[in-house]
């Protein structure tokens, strides 16, 4: 369905920045393969990212709502 | 298949689900953009297991702001267009 | 009409990129409110930013009707 | 209406409207990208009343060198492409 | 020109061959990406005669190492999903 | 042919960004015309830029095989 496209456009477009992001800030310097300390710093940046993500998603949503709650207001 | 035709309360039951939909996808898209800019500006030490102080503050705070600053610009904007025209 | 589509998108990105780059100079640590002094520094960068795109448009029309000009010369 | 046609005075006329109105769409995106750029490499201080000393210098240059550059390599490339042939 | 209609294999060919092609675009697009991606993090001097040492190794194991990333990335992300299901 | 606009299209987007890179790197500070130490600048970063170009298509194209070659191992 459109929905599920929808959230699959949405998690791939997740992983991408995540690999863009965690990328440029834990493999600085590429050498012959990832070292234990890169993978170290991936999965912490991976799940930060994913925190940043859903903490701006919910405020996002939430300044949209008062938004709408104000223009219905002014209306009135 | 072209001439098939969808009655009229289906046609806008549809119309208004596509609508919902793509507004939903408007709204994914500035998450990703908002995270992506937001992350660049807050997050600038090495991932810890947590986000170090001010960097959750500095997130919490940069989509806010930054609607905020889009508020201001276009007031600014409209406010000049209207000295102009007076 | 077109025309006036055209006009629109273009104001429509001018606003767009204006807020991203003086989002991006002025708000450098976002706290719970723009500061006074942070809103100095966006009305001062919304003007420069609109007489950087206005310069830029002059330079890019001149230069580009000084190419024309030379293609013509070269055709004779 | 998909049978509707405009005579042919009038499709060309609206062929060289249509035409005009994209280039004049491709010439606002140039200028919005250049002045991305140039903002970025001429701007560096806090935006104050006027652009500082160097700024505007910068900003005037950079579009007339920024395509400047884009001819030395386009004229580069086929140099060694003639040089490759011969 | 519309009731026109190529036979069955003539078709497969053709579906076959843009396929292909559309595959090619694809590579292209990413080879661009991460020429632009890896250029940055690696070429950090003015660019002389050849590469720096350290350049030309960076720039050869960047791209293996960012398709490293995404599959760590991946893999982390199912993981994760797995132990929340069971 | 498709083949051919593709192969236009990738050569066309390869000094879009030779463009950009190089100007950023080699441009720092424009004056009223392109100096001669600018232009040195310029051609070597041009020559360095397709020459990353090219080993990343090598190293790209020979990762996608191995990877095909593993899927098709797996499948045995």
């Amino acid at each position: 369905g459109v929905r599920s496209e929808i959230a699959l456009a949405s998690a791939q477009e997740l992983i991408n920045k995540t690999n863009e992001k965690c990328f440029a800030k834990c493999v600085t310097k590429p050498g012959s393969a990832l070292s234990s300390s890169e993978e170290t710093c991936l999965s912490r940046c991976l799940e930060r990212y994913m925190e940043a993500f859903n903490m701006i998603s919910k405020t996002y949503t939430a300044r949209l709502s008062r938004e709408r709650e104000q223009r219905q207001l002014a209306q009135i | 298949m072209d001439n098939f035709k969808f009655d009229e309360a289906t046609q806008k039951e549809l119309a208004t689900f596509l609508e919902r939909e793509q507004a939903q996808a408007r709204i994914n898209a500035t998450v990703h953009t908002l995270t992506s800019m937001c992350w660049d500006k807050c997050v600038t030490g090495t991932p810890g297991s947590r986000f170090a102080r001010g960097e959750e503050g500095c997130l919490l705070n940069c989509v806010d702001r930054f609607l905020d600053t889009s508020l201001f610009i276009i007031k600014t904007i409209e406010g000049q267009r209207s000295q102009l025209q007076s």
